[in-house]
């Protein structure tokens, strides 16, 4: 009894969560810059036909105004709506981030209770698209090390799809991480999938003699690079974290447990990366356990650049990925 | 600035009363407050709204209970004037458990939907971009609700002024931002921050109507602020209300009032908004000076009532530091 | 709006004759550039300035070379205009070790500070703040440099744009806020994200003088400019120009103008500025065609020279992605 | 041969260094809200008595306008002055990080070495002063993993002093952390004292047994565990890190390779704070001579409390470190 399934890319993947929240839940809001119809739905139409189906009012485009979006989403939410809100990319949450950070993610608790802010901020981000410096940042540690959000960031339409319907059903703020470049990546999708937990890692491929943790188009690189090592005779452990606050430590640590081996790969700046944090609680709790030390790759500590070679080398590569394992391998 | 029309509405002597009770209520709340802060058996910086009594008091007789509020760190006029219980508020500034949001909060952070206090926010500005999003819900909802934003002069040079007054005009909210300029900043005197000399003009720029008032005196308060509302009501969006005020107590308790000369100061406070509105009331044949001396006596009482109350209460546990952050408890 | 005064500066011949091959350079530039773009001998998101080149041009035959100002991603018209030499602009669009920032920056972040590019910048309202602080180092210096900010009308719409401008008004910067109006922000509308029929009113909020000028007009751009430049330099301080005008090309080239309707873009076409101001040239007597054909020849000769240079120009080395990190070298 | 001393707080080493800076370079500015002395020179009066010695022109308070602040130290930075500016509490980074970190930490590499941005902004912080949520956060980690931003967090005078001189000295933008409890911290300090590099740590005591790292008021807290442990026997290397970017991986690894065991603790949340990078690092350095896993303290993971009991729970005591130094050398 195979459920039925369609082919979509990860647009399509949020674009049809979002509606079928919005079908479901009344409550359920959509909001930023050009996501109703009208302004074309979207940049690259991840809300294309939300407001021709569920209305203007429902699904609005905003002023250039990333404070006042978030501070709309903010107030929606806390009377009892459920607003996903674009921020187009990640970089401008710079603009926003007192609306997030000081109110979104400290509102219920600094009410003791009484307002609970369940929203999405979605935004999309990743070097790749040669639009430099200020445009292509991974910046979900700043989220991650923020009290009272919740950070997403999905690798393939499934996964994007059923997160984002988590977020939405989710109680508390979302900040759900959409990697441009992995937008086109297409996968056969459940119809009627089911709304995929938040907190869970998934484990893509069982292995014994290495961990490599990912998240969002790494990895698809980090798959790559066990394909890769797979032909040398190395069992890989391959597990796409998904959600990056809380993050799943169970599965993290009984994997490595396992294989007594890790890698981390994420696209943000390694230097106090959440690369960072799972590399040192994979220390902390499995001193005795581990073979060798756990491999941390991230970004080079510098701006994205905008030449080409450049900014394709600032990216994790699954040769890196392969590297690291292989170096983790041949010690300990 | 440009004055409300000429036929304004008059507040009838019941009302007139009423606002004299919430005036009171909050210059007797500050009397208290100052002389506890003082003693130090509260510890907290303390932003008096003594001065500013007018402001919500006539604002408030205008708004249902289910009309909404945000407000600032100096906001506890404001959270009077709508209704917040006084056993709650104290405990809560008094960091017990039977606070308002049970110690967590404090006074710069007060939240009490039940009255319609939704925010008060302790950053400048924030307080507006988050009163459309409420404003924006009852839109939603076709609902009557009104929302109020209290801020003060400083705030009205912050970026989240300009978005927040931008967006509610083109999406026409249902939100009154009333800015309580009483002339200082912290330390910084109006002019020396704000680059036009009525705040009330920057409406022009959001083709929103905006008027300056009399903030010390009620009739005229009151008239503005019924017909800010009525138009809020009636779907013909935002208004901005700048109300002209001072505080007797400086920015923070405790401040030495440095940066304006002993004349100036003594000016001010001779204008005294409370007393004279109480000679007022007694002149027009509102009230007697029995009458008003058993309103006051009562209130005397229910501070005294809301003061025991706090100080007799438990402060939280400790287990209460990790709830809350997100709605199935905070757990790292 | 207000318009400049009544006897208002008018550019004699030669001034005409500069204004002239600055638009003809920016507008030969832009065909080039889409050229290029289109035939995918460059990757990068081009936002063509096809349409505004009188703006920046009528405003630059009033700067000195010391003068500075800040742009944007939509810039590229306004460095040209500035005096940024062709070969280096076209070697950094195309991510070329001798392109003004090596390659590093792109086309988003072209800095040029030898002609008096100091930053571009791909955040909506960012030029502002930063082109204050330059302003007041002039101002410091005691120097009448002049300082511009270009933007666009969306970007009236941010934060930065409030506070840039009260503070330029409070400090009496020397200081042109220069709003480049083209009717849209992104696939917005002006009026369904703006709330005032026009931006030059927003001065009044700041006790600025604001303009709305006819952006398509050099001679009127002139007369604003010069008025505005003279103001700055005499220590008047910042003035507001809302500049209207209109973007051929969409929002980023390839953009499908589906938010416009065909009689509407074609009738803002038809007010193309480059050859109505060719043609009033030479009705005026002021060039012959002869002259105007023999000066476009020779730009497009030196856009060609630039361009054969930049793609003849070695890509940087890989070392450059950690170099300027920091001045002592970007080590992790 | 021993230098004058003179005993001071932090306040005064801040005020002392920013005031030889601007006698020795009138390159270096100052400016933020209420730095002037007009206003009273900061709200502690870090900045007190600069304006009246060195004019109302280089030390300017500003409007409630914190994106403007940064904007102006930017523009005036790349126009070579050196602007300490001042963003009063550190949360309120959070409405001009679009300014520091697309800005300020990126206009160097964007431009290909052009533009260097040589500022230091000023911020305080940290729970324990009755503030609540919106006023207390460390939020460093997030700087630290920011290329481009130099991070600097003293824990007593004398380096308050000694790095403050050299982060104004510093060709690159440096976030300058003061925790608002330990200001009132006194020593002497050397009078002629000079610039203490940033990037290398302090050990304050050596010890052979476990190292302890820690910054800011913290380190306080990690010399009085220090002091206890001595009287158990235990041997602590105490290091004060003092810069956290770039942090003194050299001095840490070495002395952690010397004790085989490692404590570090700071005031921000714990999870995906500076302590996660450090931690991993040391793992990751020293895998085989680590002889138990690092510990780490932080913050939990929730937001500041108001209630007292509370708030002091929220950050770590020396009791906390204590009991983790006890535990590392319980294991292994
Ligand atoms: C974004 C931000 N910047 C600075 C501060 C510090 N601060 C707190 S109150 C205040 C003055 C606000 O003045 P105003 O808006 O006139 O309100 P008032 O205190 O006079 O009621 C400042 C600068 C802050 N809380 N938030
Ligand atoms: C803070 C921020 N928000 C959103 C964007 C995405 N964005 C880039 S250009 C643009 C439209 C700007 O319109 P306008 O200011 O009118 O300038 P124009 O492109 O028309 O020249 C938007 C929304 C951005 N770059 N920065
Ligand atoms: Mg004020
Ligand atoms: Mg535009």
């Amino acid at each position: 009894m195979t459920a039925q399934t369609k082919k979509i890319n990860i647009i399509q993947a949020i674009n049809e969560a979002i509606a079928e929240a919005m079908e479901a839940d009344p409550k359920v809001l959509v909001l930023g810059e050009d996501v109703a119809d009208r302004e074309g739905g979207g940049v690259v139409g991840v809300t294309r036909g939300l407001s021709t189906r569920f209305g203007d009012e429902r699904v609005r485009s905003t002023p250039i105004s990333e404070q006042a979006i978030m501070g709309a989403a903010i107030g929606a939410a806390i009377s009892g709506f459920k607003p996903v809100a674009e921020i187009m990319l990640m970089n401008f949450t710079t603009v926003a981030m007192d609306m997030i950070v000081n109110h979104a993610a400290k509102l219920r608790f600094m009410s003791g209770g009484q307002t609970g802010v369940p929203l999405v901020v979605r935004m999309m981000t990743g070097a790749g698209i040669a639009s430099g410096g200020q445009h292509s940042d991974f910046l979900e540690a700043w989220f991650a090390h923020t009290p009272g959000l919740k950070v997403v960031a999905p690798s393939n339409p499934e996964d994007a799809k059923g997160l984002m319907l988590s977020c939405i059903a989710d109680p508390d703020p979302c900040i759900f991480v959409e990697c441009s470049r992995a937008y086109g990546t297409t996968a056969e999708v459940p119809v009627d999938l089911a709304p995929i937990p938040l907190g869970k890692a998934r484990i893509d491929q069982e292995g014994t003699d290495v961990t490599i943790v990912s998240y969002s188009e790494i990895f698809a690189r980090a798959k790559a690079a066990a394909a890769e090592l797979a032909k040398e005779g190395v069992s890989v452990e391959l597990i796409d974290l998904r959600t990056i606050s809380p993050w799943d430590r169970e599965t993290v640590l009984a994997s490595v447990a396992k294989t007594g081996r890790a890698v981390i790969a994420h696209e943000a700046v390694r230097s106090f990366g959440v690369g960072a944090e799972i590399s040192a609680t994979i220390h902390e709790e499995l001193f005795d356990v581990l073979k060798a030390p756990v491999q941390r790759l991230g970004g080079p500590f510098t701006s994205v650049p905008f030449a080409k070679a450049l900014e394709d080398a600032f990216v994790v590569k699954s040769s890196d990925i392969a590297a690291a394992a292989r170096a983790t391998l041949a010690t300990g | 600035m440009v004055s409300p029309t000429p036929n304004r509405p008059v507040p009838d002597a019941a009302t007139q009363l009423d606002i004299y009770r919430r005036m009171s209520t909050i210059m007797q709340n500050d009397v208290a407050s100052r002389r506890i802060v003082k003693t130090g058996r509260l510890v907290m910086p303390y932003y008096s709204p003594r001065g500013q009594e007018v402001i919500p008091s006539a604002i408030s007789v205008n708004l249902n209970d289910d009309d909404k509020i945000c407000t600032i760190y100096r906001g506890i006029h404001d959270m009077i004037a709508k209704g917040v219980p006084l056993r709650a508020l104290w405990a809560e500034i008094a960091g017990r458990v039977t606070g308002t949001c049970k110690g967590k909060g404090g006074p710069m952070h007060i939240t009490h939907p039940a009255s319609g206090v939704m925010v008060t926010t302790g950053i400048v500005g924030s307080s507006m971009p988050i009163a459309n999003g409420i404003a924006w819900a009852a839109k939603l909802e076709k609902s009557e609700r009104v929302t109020i934003a209290y801020f003060g002069d400083g705030a009205s040079n912050i970026g989240a002024f300009h978005e927040s007054l931008n967006m509610a005009s083109v999406w026409k909210l249902p939100v009154i931002f009333v800015c309580q300029n009483n002339g200082f900043a912290e330390h910084t005197r109006y002019e020396n921050a704000t680059s036009v000399d009525f705040i009330s003009k920057r409406a022009i720029g959001y083709g929103m109507p905006g008027f300056t008032v009399d903030g010390n005196d009620p009739l005229e308060m009151y008239a503005a602020a019924n017909e800010a509302v009525a138009r809020a009501r009636a779907g013909e969006g935002p208004t901005l209300l700048e109300c002209k005020t001072f505080r007797f107590f400086g920015h923070v308790f405790g401040d030495d009032d440095h940066y304006m000369t002993k004349e100036e100061k003594a000016a001010a406070m001779e204008k005294d908004p409370v007393p004279a509105f109480r000679a007022r009331l007694i002149a027009d044949g509102h009230a007697s000076e029995e009458q008003l001396v058993e309103m006051e006596t009562q209130i005397a009482a229910e501070i005294q009532d809301a003061i025991d109350f706090a100080l007799g209460s438990e402060v939280a546990g400790l287990e209460e530091l990790t709830l809350d952050v997100y709605a199935a408890t905070g757990a790292e």
